[in-house]
């Protein structure tokens, strides 16, 4: 994943990062496992209605869910109270999705794929976000905010 | 939000995944097929009825798999779907596990 | 429904009004048709997730899309560039719904049910509400907001 | 998200609903169903794919109902989904339309 380019952010008169596009629904959920399928349900609604096929709207939904687990497990090390912000915006033929933690700001550089010739369980959520996504990276939080991590998804 | 079956067929334990294994519910899941594993009949894992499933759920049959190669017993997938194939080949892992197009194969394969 | 008890409504030290209950899931929409199945989907899954039965999610569901289509309709007068914001909250054996919107306050003596005597479309939003939940009403909306309808349903 | 396929048989207008007739679609419904009526042949309308109904769905079969009486021409339902049954049923509605049970009896009875 690409690091933050921190400085080519655009920011609002606050200085708070401004979310690029045309909003379509945002959605607030606590840090809790079963709080994803929350999250499945409204971004396949979200990615559906912004007319992506069935394949797209399957690949969006699995590295938005990637994203948020790594959000429970990583950012907020398992703890269940942290909040996650999912915010789905249009972007002419593109989808944005940015998800907002409030937990310590991550070491984007310890944020990577492992290799996968090894054959052994976990560490593929990075590269799932990677393969599904056109895009992906962390950016400029909000204001209040701990992370940020942008992805981007051609509508096709 | 998922549901394990394990039944017994020709000396083959076939596990019938159904719902969404994610986060929440793939604790679960990797108990039932380590479990089954540990209990050194061939496993057979039916997927059809797997609406989604996530790393976490790749991770747990991973876990089974090896397990399984440790102890020499069979373990291998059928009719994985859509879905869930779309996963499996993200990872890689479409030409790791055994995977069967139908559960009339699986069961002739397996024991 | 019952008209807005404003004096016994809790409130923070801000003089916000406070939502009770442990909060499932938030969700907020522009004041658009299209966006109202976003809202069903997150509701439909938050109610199965709390344990409601299959007709109990139908009735919530129902419920909460009529809530959302009045505020489109009457509290923003159809203009799509308004926010809604769907709040979900566990009460003990109870979901409690809040509806908030940022439109001027709605003269709530006017929010009432027609009789069904009479055949003609429309007016039926109010009475699918009352029918589909236990208690609703309009009570004292966060700072900011115009309108909080505010709505539970027992889980069974 | 709605669907409306309009078809001829046996001199029926029968019009298949499938999916959300919500605030977005329902206008959309609103529109066939008039023209249907219009057209003064019998109309069955077949609900067994409508996976959800709103009051504004339920406001535009109140209308085609309406004019069909005007014009004395039959508007039915046929097979309503366990969905849209309760809708109809909040408003009171149930005893109101012609509802058939199936298809067969709907086409049947409309003619
Ligand atoms: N949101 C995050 N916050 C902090 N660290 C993260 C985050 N997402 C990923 N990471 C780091 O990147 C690594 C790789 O993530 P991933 O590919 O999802 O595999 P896994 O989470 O199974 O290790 C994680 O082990 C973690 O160290
Ligand atoms: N959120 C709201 N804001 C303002 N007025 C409302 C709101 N909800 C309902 N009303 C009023 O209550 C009346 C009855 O609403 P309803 O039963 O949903 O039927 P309909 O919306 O079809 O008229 C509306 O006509 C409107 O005057």
């Amino acid at each position: 994943m690409a690091e933050a380019k921190k400085q080519t952010d655009k920011r609002g008169s606050s200085g708070r990062a401004r979310l690029d596009g045309k909003r379509i629904v945002q959605i607030r959920i606590d840090s809790r496992p079963e709080a994803l399928r929350l999250v499945r349900a409204v971004v396949g609604e979200a990615a559906d209605l912004c007319g992506c096929s069935e394949n797209c709207v399957r690949d969006i939904v699995i590295a938005v869910d990637e994203a948020c687990q790594n959000v429970i497990r990583h950012a907020y090390g398992g703890r269940p109270n942290g909040e996650i912000l999912v915010d789905i915006r249009r972007e002419g033929d593109r989808i944005a999705f940015n998800i907002i933690d409030f937990a310590d700001p991550v070491d984007v550089s310890k944020v990577k794929p492992r290799s996968l010739e090894e054959l052994r369980p976990g560490g593929l959520g990075i590269h799932f976000i990677s393969e599904c996504m056109d895009d992906a990276r962390f950016r400029t939080p909000p204001d209040g905010a701990g992370n940020r991590l942008w992805m981007v998804k051609r509508i096709e | 939000m998922v549901n394990c079956e394990v039944r017994e067929q020709d000396g083959i334990a076939v596990v019938a995944l159904s719902g969404d294994v994610d986060l929440e519910s793939s604790p679960r899941v990797r108990d039932v097929l380590l479990d089954c594993v540990g209990a050194k009949r061939p496993v057979l894992v039916d997927m059809s009825r797997v609406t989604y499933i996530d790393s976490s759920g790749v991770a747990s049959l991973v876990e089974a798999h090896q397990s399984a190669r440790k102890t020499k017993t069979t373990f291998a997938l059928a009719q994985v779907s859509q879905s869930a194939m779309r996963v499996l080949e993200l990872a890689r892992l479409d030409k790791v596990f055994i995977i069967h197009s139908s559960l009339a194969d699986g069961l002739r394969n397996a024991g």
